[in-house]
């Protein structure tokens, strides 16, 4: 037994977060923690990281007592974290992101040849060669962001790894070499925690898996004793009936018609129409395009050519147009706002604001998309918990009424009961007369939610297949470009 | 700067003495430094006289809420040390509906009404200066001209003037005026020297308005290695100056404009009014031409300006 | 920043009234009433009527200039040229009162600061410069412009044109209503209506703003636009005041106005900062220095304490909130 | 931003040697040698020797204060006091020749604008204060140090005082030797040394800067010592050079300090700035002044020209930029 965690309590200022939780991690093994959205997995993670005191508890690692009294303190016992949000600095190389504090000297100076020659080799030894160590970090799509943020963990061997969300933003191939890597990781004796909403992944992947609710561990097994519907049912504290709705297959008018849209350098000819009621998947692999494409209908980025975008979010809004963004910090909150200023941000209306109305309409939303805490309206937006926060992006949208809605990666982050609600509340929406286009990189999902299925690679789409019909693979096959 | 060093009197001469209020423009300079401090040792001399100082910071609307903040502390009168300022109407107002005297030191206001001002006639220290400058040269040369600024800074303006008045009419001599303010500081009067010398190698003399910026100046003069070709005259009478003058260097007049006599005299002009005497509205300080001659009997070398 | 409780922060108890943290407020009035205390108590003049009229009229141009401010403030800006506007528009009008009447004359004073902020702001905005040098560039030019259109100071003969800067309403100056005015409205603009919440929300996240649909840039010049008229009212009050407009006026008074801004919590990265509080900070910009001028601090005595104060104000003023 | 990439980003064809974008810079340089051949083709004096040794003593001030400032600004922060410390360093030393050696007493002046940048730097990074008005505070508390040590100016009588100011190694000021020697040996420190890679990391995103392990706080305090000491020296060679120490020199030397680092392409969020950069914008700001004042260009008009310049030349620079 490596690491362990005796009775941990966090409390912020008073607010108790965490209420005793017990965890023991072995040599060699996955550690999966799952939980609903606020469960406080990244609170127990921040701990073991050394970037949060705990309140009360005891953290032992090889039978003896650590106290971790920065992240320092973490790296010395050689506990690395990835954590859930990014953290990259932008503004410097993905070279001098992975080595920060620890660059190769020669004569006391940085050696930053060796420096670039080290950094490639680390990122090929865990199967990411194909990122340049010399770029600048916040050039790299938020995918490959991703995995600098993993690499940087792995400049020195830890003993312990930790992942909160890793795979949120990843698909395809590059979820493979993550899963391959952690494998070698576990071989070599490392213990990973691992935390994650997508349990297919957790089942495949863990050794153990421990159940987190309202800030106590509830349960813990292994996958060949549990089940996905198992663990949403513990972590949920109900059942879950069914996970997608069922569709219908009737369909309205057209609401939205691209044609040869182009923007060059990012995707090119995309042609597609999206319907009244119906819902329509665009998945492909990281960096085919999918944002980009959406962004420009919407009007946030001029386009080349072709028709069907929009000239501004201002037009595309007054159209009817909704864009829920990929990355809820950079685009969609602002954090420093409170959840109703948030909520409210796309429905002002003046000369001076309805300040009863825009109340009843954000306690409306909180309310229907059961966003926590309920009292939340006049907390800054920070302070929820990642999941949390993707729904107030939604209700901001949903507040405008729009008849379009393009959703690109809407449950990232978000529990397995709060992504059955958000299915529902897309199919309700659909049946309402709603066209959604639903961008994801979860296979399951893009298969289960939508109607129909357009696949995008290399910012051309190569495929359109209904979802009834088709498979993981045939959609794989096209999202490489390969026509099966 | 209250204190009382007349013994035992000083009690009962301050219980029905005054209190006076000097609102300094700025005090950032060593001449209007020195002539707070000289109406603060007036005072301190007079022992029955306390004397509250405030100070603008070259601010013409602080200078008006620091005669305000005087008036609150219900001072018998005001002396204003006017600096580069041109007048100061809603000050002198609400001094008259106090009904306060104000006594101006340094700079005469041109609109507004005052009690009485002190202070000396810069055009007259600028002429003194042309006059010397043209005897210097009699084969005539190029003079410099280094202004403090800014723009509307009309005690610089009158000495300027004063100087143009007489060189622009004396043969031989050609003027040029720097394009660049030198602030009235030494370290302007240097930068502004070495922009001179570059487009105008050929100078024969310098005027500046201040004697700090003279002084800075002169360096620059020396950098060049050009003290042999080039003369310097300033105003003000600076310690520094007036040993530069002394010595026999290139600094060659100043005009002496007393802070020590004006403000001690502002003050007295002060105690005179509030006594109810009758008093002469406008006085002139003479301002005295300082050359090698006559320096040392102005020098002193623990003086503070 | 990152997983970090505000509510959760402090040690401290903290006051919510109605969902509103109202601690930093209560503890920034606690701390300003202390002031006037230890003022009432230490210094006899300090509570005369005198004196209270003094520190009324001395709040209006720092008061107005940060209100102006703390709206670019919000926007993730900074406005450095204010005190350049004070002048050029204090010149203006006391130049053209001789040619037209004075509420005109008066007017356009307003309009060329309004004029001067739609063109930091469209600089700023349109073209994307930083709004430290654009301002910086702007606080040098319009100085001069200032000096162009006169060198000297001009002294309005007629003095109805003092009655702005010196008339009382009883015991107010009507100066100071107005900057209440303006204090009172601008509050009601930045947290009723749209514009005013849209400015708050890009100095938060630009690019979230823009993507809800807001014109980002024409708010943008908006917030520059009232800098620059409430520099512009500033600077025709003071002209009015002084009873001379001088082209040499408004040095360093960006600054005043900055700190209040910041002593009122504002953060000089956008987003975040009060109406309330910013009033909060003036009003301990000017009891510094008034009460310094009461006890006679000397001069230089008195900057050496007037940083000193300012910097023991915000570190009372942090305690509370939550790092 | 996210998902950005730079192949995509312009419209302009960018130069890349080695992995690295040189548009800017070499942009930037063309245009500082436009200006020189402008100036050079224009006036007969700029060329001449007396003139070139001008401009490269008057880069000396500027240059070593925009040193410090742009490694304060890197962090994230601003440093506004660094005019008053020009001031208190200047004087003290001046002061102090008379009872010690010359080197000792100018030491004692860089350490005290070492010790100006600790305070500000402690208080930023320890109590978490905002460093524009932990500076603003201490550019007031400074300046008032100044003039509570002496407030007349003080000329020592030692001619060997002057040496460090004023003499030349050939036809190179020795003053500007050591700005050059600073730029050097900053450039490497920020460049190739861990510490100067945290203090840009940290204004990037302290908080992952933090997690990495890195203390911070004491980075940040460094920065400030760095920008105090600038200062300092910059002081005790002002003095040295006028031969006559002032305290009321330096001030608004911050703006100029600031606005070489934003020419020079620094980001006042931090995190973005180069040394190479910011001594192209000192030549810019000196060629500036140079330029006017050799055409005779009237100094109100200079004003409004220097403004509409600045802006000028960061609306150019900004074109290659991805935007
Ligand atoms: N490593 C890379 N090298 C070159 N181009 C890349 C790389 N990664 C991404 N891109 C480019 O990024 C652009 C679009 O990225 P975008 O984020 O829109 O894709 P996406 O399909 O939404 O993927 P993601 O899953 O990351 O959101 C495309 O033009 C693609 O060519
Ligand atoms: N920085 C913070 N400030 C205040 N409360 C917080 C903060 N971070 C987390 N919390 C609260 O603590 C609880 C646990 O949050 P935590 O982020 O650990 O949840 P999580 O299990 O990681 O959720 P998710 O799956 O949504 O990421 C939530 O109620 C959340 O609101
Ligand atoms: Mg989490
Ligand atoms: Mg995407």
């Amino acid at each position: 037994m490596i690491l362990e965690l005796r009775d941990v309590r966090k409390d912020y200022g008073g607010v108790e977060v965490l209420h005793g939780v017990d965890l023991q991690g072995r040599q060699g093994e996955v550690l999966a923690v799952v939980g609903a959205n606020g469960a406080g997995k990244s609170t127990l993670i921040k701990i073991l990281a050394g970037a949060q005191p705990m309140s009360s508890g005891e953290m032992w690692m090889d039978g003896e007592r650590v106290e971790l009294r920065s992240p320092h303190d973490a790296h010395d016992k050689g506990v690395r974290t990835v954590y859930q949000e990014l953290t990259l600095v932008p503004e410097l190389s993905v070279t001098e992101n992975l080595l920060m504090g620890d660059f190769p000297r020669k004569r006391g100076l940085i050696d930053w040849s060796a420096a670039h020659a080290r950094a490639r080799e680390l990122l090929e030894s865990i199967g990411f060669g194909a990122i340049d160590p010399r770029t600048k970090a916040g050039r790299l799509t938020v995918a490959r962001q991703q995995m600098v943020e993993i690499a940087k963990a792995l400049v020195t061997e830890p003993r312990v790894l930790v992942l909160d969300e890793p795979s949120a933003v990843l698909a395809g191939s590059d979820l493979e070499s993550l899963f391959a890597l952690i494998r070698r990781l576990r071989e070599r004796g490392v213990l990973v925690i691992y935390v994650s909403h997508r349990l297919a992944e957790i089942l495949e992947l863990a050794d153990s898996i421990v159940v987190i609710k309202d800030g106590k561990v509830i349960e813990t097994t292994e996958p060949a004793r549990t089940s996905e519907d198992d663990l949403i049912r513990r972590m949920a504290g109900r059942k879950l009936e069914q996970i997608y709705p069922d569709r219908r297959q009737e369909r309205g008018d057209a609401l939205l018609t691209v044609t040869g849209l182009t923007r060059r350098g990012e995707f090119e000819d995309v042609s597609f129409t999206l319907h009244a009621g119906e819902i329509v998947g665009l998945f492909g692999l990281v960096g085919s395009g999918r944002s980009e494409m959406a962004r420009c209908v919407f009007g946030a980025e001029p386009a080349t050519s072709g028709t069907g975008a929009y000239r501004s979010p201002a037009e595309a809004i007054a159209a009817g147009l909704a864009l829920v963004t990929e990355d809820r910090k950079r685009s969609g909150l602002v954090l420093g706002m409170s959840v109703r200023d948030n909520i409210a941000l796309t429905t002002l209306r003046g000369p001076l604001i309805d300040m009863g109305r825009q109340r009843r309409d954000v306690a409306g939303m909180v309310d229907r998309l059961s966003i926590q805490p309920p009292q939340c309206a006049s907390m800054p937006v920070v302070r929820l918990s990642g999941g949390n926060q993707q729904k107030a992006v939604l209700a901001k949208w949903l507040l405008a009424e729009p008849r379009v809605l393009l959703l690109d990666e809407p449950t990232r982050g978000v529990d397995m009961a709060t992504r059955v609600e958000i299915y529902r509340m897309i199919d309700g929406l659909a049946r309402s007369g709603i066209g959604v286009l639903l961008i994801s990189s979860d296979l399951t999902e893009v298969m289960g939610a939508t109607d129909r299925v357009l696949v995008m690679a290399e910012g051309r789409i190569t495929g359109e297949l209904r979802s009834d019909r088709t498979t993981e693979d045939e959609i794989l096959a096209y999202s490489m470009g390969q026509h099966a | 700067s209250s204190g009382s060093d007349t013994g035992a009197g000083g009690d009962t001469a301050k219980a029905d003495g005054y209190t006076i209020g000097v609102a300094n423009f700025t005090l950032s300079g060593p001449y209007f430094s020195g002539m707070d401090k000289a109406i603060a040792a007036q005072a301190a001399k007079k022992g029955n006289v306390t004397v509250i100082s405030t100070d603008a910071n070259g601010d013409a609307a602080k200078l008006a809420s620091n005669v305000e903040d005087l008036l609150s502390k219900n001072v018998d009168g005001v002396i204003i040390s006017g600096g580069p300022l041109e007048s100061a109407p809603a000050v002198l107002n609400s001094l008259k509906q106090a009904g306060k005297p104000v006594v101006l030191v340094d700079r005469k206001f041109q609109t507004g009404e005052y009690t009485s001002w002190i202070g000396p006639d810069n055009e007259a220290i600028g002429k003194q200066n042309g006059e010397f400058l043209a005897q210097a040269l009699p084969d005539g040369g190029k003079v410099a001209i280094i202004k403090g600024g800014p723009a509307d800074n009309s005690i610089g303006l009158a000495r300027t003037e004063g100087v143009k008045s007489v060189l622009s009419t004396t043969s031989g001599i050609t003027l040029v005026e720097a394009p660049d303010f030198g602030n009235w500081g030494s370290d302007g009067g240097l930068s502004v020297m070495e922009s001179l010398l570059a487009s105008h190698p050929d100078l024969a003399a310098v005027f500046c308005e201040n004697d700090a910026m003279c002084l800075g100046a002169q360096r620059a003069i020396a950098d060049a290695g050009k003290e042999k070709q080039i003369i310097v005259a300033g105003v003000d009478g600076q310690n520094e100056a007036l040993k530069a003058i002394m010595d026999g260097t290139n600094y060659v007049v100043t005009g002496l404009n007393d802070a020590d006599v004006i403000g001690s005299k502002g003050l007295d002009r002060a105690v005179e009014i509030l006594g109810g005497a009758q008093v002469e509205k406008d006085t002139v300080v003479p301002s005295p031409r300082i050359t090698k001659e006559n320096a040392g009997q102005y020098f002193d070398p623990n003086g503070d300006f | 920043m990152i997983g970090q409780l505000s509510k959760a922060a402090g040690r401290f108890p903290r006051l919510v009234v109605g969902g509103r943290d109202l601690t930093l407020e209560v503890a920034f009035t606690a701390l300003i009433l202390l002031l006037v205390a230890v003022a009432a108590t230490t210094s006899d003049t300090f509570l005369t009527q005198t004196n209270i009229t003094n520190v009324l009229k001395q709040m209006v141009t720092t008061g107005l200039l940060a209100f102006g401010m703390l709206v670019v403030i919000l926007t993730g800006g900074i406005d450095l040229s204010v005190g350049s506007v004070v002048a050029l528009s204090g010149i203006l009008t006391a130049g053209l009162v001789s040619g037209l009447p004075i509420p005109v004359a008066m007017g356009v004073g307003i309009i060329a600061g309004l004029a001067a902020g739609l063109v930091n702001g469209t600089l700023v905005a349109r073209f994307a410069l930083a709004p430290f040098v654009v301002t910086l560039a702007s606080l040098t030019t319009v100085r001069g412009l200032a000096f162009v259109y006169s060198e000297v100071p001009i002294a309005p003969e007629d003095p109805a044109f003092f009655t702005l800067g010196s008339a009382l309403l009883g015991p107010i100056p009507v100066s100071t209503l107005i900057m209440l005015v303006v204090f009172v409205a601008g509050g009601v603009f930045l947290s009723r209506t749209p514009a005013g919440r849209s400015i708050i929300a890009i100095g938060g996240n630009a690019e979230t703003v823009r993507l809800a649909g807001i014109n980002v840039r024409r708010h943008v010049i908006l917030a520059y636009a009232i800098s620059g008229a409430c520099a512009g009212l500033a600077g025709v009050i003071l002209a009015s005041r002084v009873g001379i407009a001088q082209p040499s006026v408004g040095v360093a008074f960006e600054l005043d106005a900055i700190a209040a801004c910041v002593i009122g919590g504002a953060s000089l990265a956008g987003g975040r900062g009060s109406v309330r509080a910013t009033f909060g900070g003036v009003l301990v910009l000017v009891l510094i220095n008034n009460l310094l001028n009461l006890y006679g601090v000397q001069s230089f005595w008195q900057q050496v304490l007037k940083g000193l104060i300012i910097i023991a104000v915000i570190l009372v003023q942090r305690t509370p909130r939550s790092t």
